[in-house]
């Protein structure tokens, strides 16, 4: 284990946070595939939630569906209830746009746009309104630095995204998201395309931005789970088998199958 | 007991394998047929024309004495007529596929569409001539003007547009626009700046080959009533006008009045495979330099 | 290349005299006029007409459209009997009673100008050398299928079927044949009618046992191609020519005159119509040599520009 | 090392706050998001009014036709002369026309089309296939009228020149020349559909001691037959709709007759010669070419949709 | 370890049968890939010779290249000799078609022709000039019975191949290389796209099949080889690092390599 774990233990402490998301008796299908079964989770602000579990379990449904996003497929049906701060998301009335403006979203594979570095952080800022070129300079520089990529492209903002490196544009799609300040940042196995090193990057900026931001992310690397994470959600077969704070879950995991799995994996 | 013999499948197998390489050289043939065609049909059509084609010639007016005359009216006309056929086919086409990829929900009207779409691509173009003679020649009245040949042929080539725009916009990958809609993009600001943006090399090349076809359009404009001599440029959309391939038949019916029509002819279909010849290069090239790697 | 345009300017009256002082080029001091003209009709009148628009569109009024198609005289009488029909009809035979019943029934008000004499030409395969001259009756007999070999005319001639060709019935030349030579009686029921004149030449070009009827300016260009029979009317054989077709010549039988119809409300309403029929009359004979017509007497030209120039 | 991301917060720019007052104008883009759906519905809809405007143009203007001609009397009728004194509109020796020139033209594209397929599919290199397929295509781009061009001013000289029996004009120049316009279409779609047979069965044909040949004959061909059937039958659709080649090399007689050395007409070259300049509204011809466009819009319909049906039934499993 | 292995081990001793491959200096590249080196192997009549190795290592290469298969791919090229019954078969006057007629092939995912069960069948006899309704009969009953699929299928000759399980297409298309009547059937993972149950059927019958051909099997199942061959190769990067009885090579193998992998799988 890396020094950052220890990191991690000093902020665990914290679960007395605000809980930013909230699910009661979520339940979710695709057409006759019944994805997630009767989901109970309180997510804490300012910290990073990690969800595990086999593939096929459900971790991916489940945050798509915090950001409503899952919607994009045109049989899923939901029952059940989501709150975000406090008001329901899932109310056919609640505007997905304001939602996903405030709860941003990084993908497995990195998915830059095909636009210049500087066109893709200021895609968000402008689609809401903001035009001035001062603000924008501004966001851009702000966004890059917040995912620690500035350094890097400062001099090539107006080169295309394509031409960065896996990792580098990884790390542009987290600027990107950051662009627009949201306060969750949901992220769907963000290094799984990655090379180790690239990985390692991303995983120091997730410890940086959970000071600023509550973070979910989906993870199929159990010591990354580990490394970064202060409260772990173990999915099986669209159910949560256990949730618990990272220690607990990776030291003391009640559930024999949160208990095999894991094993199973650090074999 | 053996059925199968050996030995007489060995004896048999030199016939079976000379028959292989003599029908592979037949094949080849076949396909280089075409193509000898094709060669055949170019020398004969440059060495027939090219000897007109002189500045005069491409700039000039019409005239009834062969080395007078020149193409510019029809060159003219045949633009105005892309003019028209561009926006026209782009607005529509580049719409309904936006609509059929991205806004109908799979059911019954989509497929009716759909279905509708691919029964126009084979609908004859003199039935678009005689559709555009009835609706926009008689019942809108517009005459038999640039306007009217151009919406006729922008109706025929509609299909050709539709359908290279709706694969160039399936190709847009799909977490190009899930990554807008997690900036809370809505779907229209999704379209316009993430999925058409990606698809634009797509939907160019489509209405560059759907352009190619209607420059070369000869039946339905045969139907309008293009007139047969006509001198003045058109200057608008308004004008009556002449198109390259309607030069083309004119002369090659004339040429029983004055032999050497035949040879301008030839000259103005040099002209029009020129023509048709760079636009397809464009297309290529789009194709090539703006395939995004995603 | 013409010398005489230089009489009536005068009737281009109100709104054409704005564009006047834009630019007066130096020939002539005629008014600028703009506009166009429609010219639908008779494929045996579309040379020279279309030689006359031309001389018009560039020499004369650069800003009128003289449009010139040449759908038949049949067709072309349909369009031009309509509203908003066409200008101008030229006809390779004279109007009829029920083409002239349908203008009184729209009201159009049509005026008949004579513009030149075609004369009818019977033409043959080059490599036929047996009927380079037959009798009037034995054209109408072969063209109503009296004679089923060459050598049921001449026992001489080939013993090989006569394959018969013409305009097909579009055609005011097909018309005139039918009424006026065959007065009406039925074609031969497997004469090959053609719509275009160029297909018609090549097929009587190309085949040998070919003989066939259209304008002389067909000929003209094709001498090469065909053979003009000779006709022998009762005071032996005469050959088409720029002499001998008229009114009164020798071809006189196979001669007939050439029109084109003018719509005298468009001509009234369109001063580019009325200028242009001004000229078709004035210089009709003036090109009619050069695209294979005979030229009409210059009394009845002139008598037919007066009656042009009446029109308001 | 990332340092500066929490003190950069403070500047001047809260984008939280200005999302959140921009946010005043989301009622005007909410209005966007309902109607650009509306409007691209309407959109898409004009393809579907095209069709309607075809359909009715042609039933509207033909039903006045079979008004004055009775149904059976067009569709049987063996003369038509319909410029005559007393003018006849039988449809047959169009439709015969019509269907001469495309047996020719499909007798030439059928199998050029499919041994061009053969060879780009199964014997060609990858390099060769590259080169001559689009070479091949040009063919499909050149325009008709060019053809036409072609087949009257070379193709018929020539079969003249062997033949002299044949005609000036003649359905079977014309027939050629159309054939080798739809070589492309057929070698390409057929071409398609032999490379989407999978590997596995050509291994399997190979492994047992078949020739290439064999293979191609006995397995491909058949596992590709749908997608090549429906090839043949967008170009018979395609040789039905042709004009302009017709219209040019093979005159315009209007003869009932299987000799292909003489000139026939076909529907599209009717349209075009009755149409000739404009059309005169009202009389019996000006409706007689609507029957036939109608005839013809229902040959290619029926094609059409035969070769939907034949890719979606025949369509093999593997 | 089933009934059959023992059976195995009744057949194994028949070690001084005839050669009917034998493989020397065998090299083969895929344009630059060196995709087998130095094989040098000789093949026994009425035997099971089973090829292992992890992925990649050149087994399917391999055996395609015993009926010259390989050749399918234009990039490849051979140096070395083959002699199948004594003849040289890489010499490009061979006749492959020849070769093939003698050497019947049967691969991973079971590929029927989409035609008839008895189609299937009689495609390689009439190919070969066998027209006679009455031998064909003959030929498609023979093959079928030889491939113990006779009684599943003879109600259903006419029917369409691709109406069969996985597991009897499979047997279909040994029926249909049994039906040239081959010397040698060469297999390519057989069982690997098929269901524990239908392995075992055609474990089974390659067992009866040997008694009359001559089988090459490529399986990357360590206990379906030891089941089943008399001879086992293990290929590792394009080299053959062990042949030998297959009894010796998974009890007592030379070679570290060998063990390593062997010991590996069956862990
Ligand atoms: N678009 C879809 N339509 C239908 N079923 C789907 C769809 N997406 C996912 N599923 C099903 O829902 C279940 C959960 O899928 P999900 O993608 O959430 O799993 P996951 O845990 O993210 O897996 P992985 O680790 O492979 O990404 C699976 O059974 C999957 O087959
Ligand atoms: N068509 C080909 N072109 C280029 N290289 C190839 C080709 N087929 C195989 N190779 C390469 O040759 C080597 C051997 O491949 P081969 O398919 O024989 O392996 P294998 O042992 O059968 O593996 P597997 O167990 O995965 O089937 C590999 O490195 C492979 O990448
Ligand atoms: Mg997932
Ligand atoms: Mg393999
Ligand atoms: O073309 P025509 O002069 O015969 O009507």
């Amino acid at each position: 284990m890396t020094t950052l774990t220890e990191d991690k233990h000093a902020y665990s402490g914290s679960t007395n946070n605000r809980v930013v998301y909230d699910t009661k008796d979520l339940n979710l299908w695709y057409g006759q595939t019944h994805a997630l079964k009767d989901i109970n989770l309180s997510i804490y602000e300012k910290e990073v939630t990690a969800i595990i579990g086999p593939s096929g379990c459900g971790k991916s449904t489940f945050i798509k569906t915090l950001n409503r996003m899952v919607e994009l497929v045109p049989t899923v049906s939901t029952s059940g209830t989501i709150t975000y701060n406090d008001k329901s998301i899932l109310d056919k009335t609640f505007k997905v746009e304001d939602l996903r403006t405030q709860v941003g979203m990084v993908f497995q594979k990195p998915n830059p746009f095909p636009k210049s570095i500087y066109d893709n952080i200021t895609y968000g800022p402008k689609i809401h309104g903001i035009r001035s070129k001062k603000v924008l300079d501004e966001i851009v520089e702000r966004s890059l630095r917040g995912a620690s990529i500035w350094d890097e492209v400062k001099d090539r903002l107006k080169e295309n995204a394509y031409g960065l490196s896996g990792g580098q544009q990884q790390r542009l799609c987290i600027a990107r998201c950051l662009a627009i300040e949201p306060e969750v940042i949901l992220m769907d196995e963000p290094t799984s395309a990655l090379d180790p090193k690239s990985t390692l990057r991303i995983e120091e900026l997730v410890q940086e931005l959970k000071k600023e931001y509550s973070i979910i992310i989906v993870t199929h690397n159990m010591q990354q789970a580990a490394r970064i994470s202060d409260k772990t959600a173990f999915f099986l077969n669209g159910e949560v088998v256990e949730y618990d704070k990272t220690d607990t879950i990776f030291t003391t995991p009640s559930d024999n199958r949160t208990e095999d799995y894991i094993s199973g994996r650090f074999g | 007991m053996k059925y199968v013999d050996q030995t007489l499948v060995h004896k048999r197998m030199n016939s079976r394998v000379l028959k292989n390489n003599i029908l592979k050289q037949v094949f080849l043939i076949a396909t280089l047929f075409g193509l000898a065609v094709l060669a055949i049909l170019i020398f004969r059509v440059v060495t027939q024309g090219i000897a007109w084609i002189d500045w005069n010639f491409l700039t000039g007016k019409l005239s009834t004495f062969p080395e007078k005359a020149g193409i510019m009216g029809a060159i003219l006309g045949t633009s105005y007529l892309m003019l028209i056929v561009i926006p026209v086919t782009l607005i529509i086409g580049v719409g309904t596929a936006i609509y059929m990829e991205l806004y109908a929900k799979k059911g019954k009207l989509q497929s009716f569409i759909a279905t509708n779409i691919s029964n126009l691509a084979g609908v004859p173009s003199i039935v678009y001539g005689l559709l555009g003679l009835t609706i926009f020649v008689r019942v809108m009245d517009f005459g038999n003007v640039v306007l009217a040949g151009g919406l006729t042929l922008s109706l025929l080539v509609l299909p050709i547009v539709i359908v290279a725009a709706q694969e160039a916009i399936r190709a847009v990958p799909g977490h190009l626009s899930e990554a807008s809609y997690g900036m809370g993009a809505t779907k229209w600001q999704t379209v316009k700046k993430i999925i058409l943006p990606a698809a634009l090399p797509g939907i160019i090349t489509g209405a560059i080959l759907a352009v190619s076809r209607a420059i070369g359009e000869t039946a339905p404009l045969t139907v309008l009533g293009i007139p047969a001599f006509l001198l003045p440029f058109p200057e608008g959309i308004f004008d009556t006008f002449t198109a390259l391939p309607m030069q083309i038949y004119y002369w090659t019916l004339d040429a029983s009045l004055v032999d050497e029509y035949a040879y301008l002819a030839a000259a103005t279909i040099i002209v029009l495979l020129v023509l048709l010849f760079i636009l397809n290069a464009i297309a290529v090239i789009i194709r090539n330099k703006f395939q995004q790697r995603y | 290349a013409c010398g005489g345009s230089d009489s009536e300017e005068e009737n281009n009256d109100s709104e054409d005299a704005s564009s006047e002082s834009a630019n007066a080029e130096g020939d002539s001091e005629s008014a600028e006029l703009e506009g166009n003209v429609v010219i639908d009709g008779s494929g045996t009148v579309y040379p020279l007409m279309q030689r006359l628009a031309e001389e018009y569109m560039v020499n004369e009024q650069e800003g009128v459209s003289v449009e010139v198609s040449r759908a038949g005289t049949s067709a072309g009488f349909e369009r031009f009997l309509a509203e908003d029909g066409t200008d101008f009809n030229d006809a390779s035979r004279l109007i009829k009673d029920e083409e002239k019943a349908k203008a009184e029934e729209l009201g159009i008000d049509i005026m008949e100008i004579k513009v030149a004499l075609d004369g009818l030409t019977i033409v043959t395969n080059p490599e036929n050398e047996w009927a380079t001259e037959l009798t009037e009756d034995q054209v109408k007999g072969i063209f109503m299928g009296e004679y089923t070999n060459w050598s049921d005319i001449n026992p001489d001639w080939p013993e090989e079927k006569i394959q018969t060709y013409g305009p097909n019935e579009n055609h005011g030349t097909y018309e005139f044949f039918y009424e006026n030579i065959l007065e009406e009686q039925d074609l031969v029921s497997d004469i090959n009618l053609q719509q275009d004149y160029s297909t018609l030449v090549t097929l009587v070009a190309e085949d040998k046992n070919a003989i066939g009827f259209f304008g002389f300016g067909y000929y003209d260009n094709n001498q090469d191609k065909v053979n003009a029979v000779g006709i022998d009317f009762g005071e032996g054989a005469v050959t088409p020519s720029l002499e001998t077709i008229g009114e009164e010549g020798p071809y006189a039988n196979f001669t007939r005159p050439v029109f084109t119809y003018l719509n005298v409300g468009m001509a009234e309403e369109k001063a580019q119509v009325l200028d242009y029929a001004k000229f078709v009359a004035e210089e009709a004979n003036t090109f009619a040599g050069e695209t294979g017509f005979a030229p009409i007497p210059d009394e009845e030209a002139q008598a037919q520009l007066e009656e042009i120039e009446g029109i308001e | 090392m990332t340092t500066n991301s929490g003190s950069e917060k403070k500047s001047a720019v809260n984008v939280r706050e200005m999302i959140a007052e921009k946010k005043r104008k989301r009622n005007f883009s909410a209005l966007t998001e309902k109607i650009i759906p509306i409007l691209l519905l309407i959109i898409a809809s004009i393809s579907i009014l095209t069709t309607v405007g075809i359909i009715y143009t042609l039933l509207s203007e033909a039903f006045e036709f079979f008004k004055r001609i009775p149904i059976w009397e067009f569709i049987s009728g063996t003369v038509l002369k319909p410029l005559s004194q007393e003018p006849e509109f039988g449809l047959l020796p169009l439709l015969n026309g019509t269907i001469i020139s495309s047996v020719i033209a499909m007798l030439v594209a059928g199998p050029i089309g499919i041994m061009s397929a053969v060879y780009l599919s199964e014997y060609a290199s990858e390099k060769v296939r590259k080169t001559l397929k689009p070479l091949l295509e040009i063919l499909a781009g050149i325009p008709t009228i060019v053809y036409g061009f072609f087949a009257f001013t070379f193709v018929t000289p020539v079969i003249r020149a062997v033949f002299p029996a044949v005609e000036a004009t003649n359905i079977l120049s014309p027939g050629l020349v159309m054939g080798v316009m739809i070589i492309p279409m057929i070698a390409s779609l057929s071409e398609d559909a032999m490379t989407s047979v999978p590997n596995s069965m050509r291994e399997g044909a190979l492994a047992l001691g078949a020739t290439k040949l064999e293979t191609t004959f006995k397995v491909v061909i058949p596992a590709a037959l749908s997608g090549i059937i429906s090839s043949f039958v967008l170009g018979i659709s395609r040789a039905i709709g042709e004009t302009m080649i017709v219209t040019i090399a093979s005159g315009s007689s209007k003869n009932f007759t299987f000799d292909i050395t003489q000139s026939m007409q076909t529907m599209t070259a009717y349209i075009v010669e009755v149409s000739g300049g404009e059309a005169p509204a009202g009389s019996t011809i000006y409706y007689s070419l609507y029957a036939v466009a109608l005839t013809l819009f229902v040959f290619t319909l029926i094609m059409n949709l035969l070769a939907r049906y034949v890719s979606r039934k025949f369509r093999e499993e593997y």
